[in-house]
């Protein structure tokens, strides 16, 4: 479990702030004036059932090495500056942070593509698993196609 | 001999996390699977799922990668982190 | 000069609070799951020049619509749910936040689409202007074609 | 009466962030670019740059477009905010 706040990738059980994370990209960082986050957090429903929490499972060491991967490709891509990946695991509940990626750069387009372009790698390659409560019951969440089209794209 | 995990719902559906098998009979993730799959009628029954994913080492790969013994390998259902 | 925080935009001297404007946007906001923000920031250099300090200047009145109207329409293309668009006036620092957008969303891709629409007309259609202050003395900064180039894109 | 404002570089070639003008003889934003070039060398100067922009009543418009009195008309160069 990666604590260190200067690493760019962190999986953790702890929550996160979103000011402290983007002071940390902005820090010392005078050269990139556009900084992109993205946060996505447990919603309350679900394809049409109402959810209580969701429980994230991962797969220690393999998580870290395909989100290494994937920011590397962003920054061969774009020119970009600073980024930080966060990804919560365990029971999170309605309104709760599961994950975070901000993204800093000279010009706003990089920071945007880079972003996106990270969220949607980190949806279909990072090991990550969601099972769901619901008041019907648990159960695992399925991939979905639109995922795959959505990283295809680039 | 081969290290071998599980995850998320094909984790709790063959109530293993981790096991260890000999790879002298084992050349690729297929040949894994095969074997696998023959320890009983659920087991054969889970691994029928195509669109179980593996990976070698924590890097994704096919069937057809070859694994030798010291490798860690995973067998997973895709992934739904974010 | 608007300092209403219900407001969906807002034209200040004063800084904002990147972690307050994100806290509003999620209040009592269960259904949307994904929140996308952009900040841009004074930076230390631009074209080859090191920067001290940019003044900003507004047309009252026509900022608010021309920026409620960019909002309408990202409301009218993208699924999304709230939208938040703060811009500073007067003198600002190297590394002092200039604009924000804050955009909510159900799906990832909507925020992202509309939080980047919303930063690329603002460029070009909100009646803002900047003077860049240089060691070498103060200038008008000129509009870039690249700006006009991505707001065609969309 | 017309209501004029210029801004930023604008504003401060012509030395002037606001003026009033009879619009009798004005129809369209063109007419009233006229009248304000005719002042003195230094507006007429300013006035011929082509990327100029216009506004009435706070909306982005074209040269072509019909002022009547009591609309405030706004002039102003390219925008860089953001």
């Amino acid at each position: 479990m990666t604590t260190n706040t200067d690493a760019e990738i962190s999986i953790q059980t702890a929550d996160f702030s979103l000011a402290d994370e983007v002071a940390l990209l902005e820090q010392d960082n005078a050269i990139d004036g556009a900084v992109v986050t993205f946060t996505g957090r447990v919603r309350n429903q679900n394809e049409g059932k109402e959810v209580t929490s969701l429980t994230l499972e991962h797969y220690p060491g393999m998580t870290e090495k395909s989100l290494t991967k994937i920011i590397n490709t962003a920054k061969e891509r774009w020119r970009i500056g600073r980024v930080k990946v966060i990804h919560r695991v365990g029971e999170l509940f309605i309104g709760e942070q599961i994950v975070f990626v901000g993204v800093t750069s000279k010009h706003r387009q990089d920071a945007f593509a880079a972003n996106e372009f990270i969220m949607d790698y980190l949806k279909v390659q990072a090991p990550f698993w969601k099972k769901e409560s619901t008041k019907q019951g648990n159960h695992w969440l399925d991939a979905k196609t639109s995922d795959e089209n959505k990283a295809a794209k680039w | 001999m081969i290290k071998v995990v599980f995850f998320a719902a094909l984790r709790e559906q063959l109530n293993c996390s981790e096991l260890s098998l000999n790879s002298d009979q084992l050349t690729t993730v297929a040949d894994l699977k095969t074997a696998l799959a023959s320890k009983d009628e659920n087991w054969q029954q889970v691994f029928a799922n195509n669109a179980l994913l593996s990976a070698v080492n924590h890097d994704m790969v096919h069937s057809e990668q070859a694994i030798k013994s010291g490798d860690e390998v995973a067998f997973f259902p895709p992934v739904t982190g974010g």
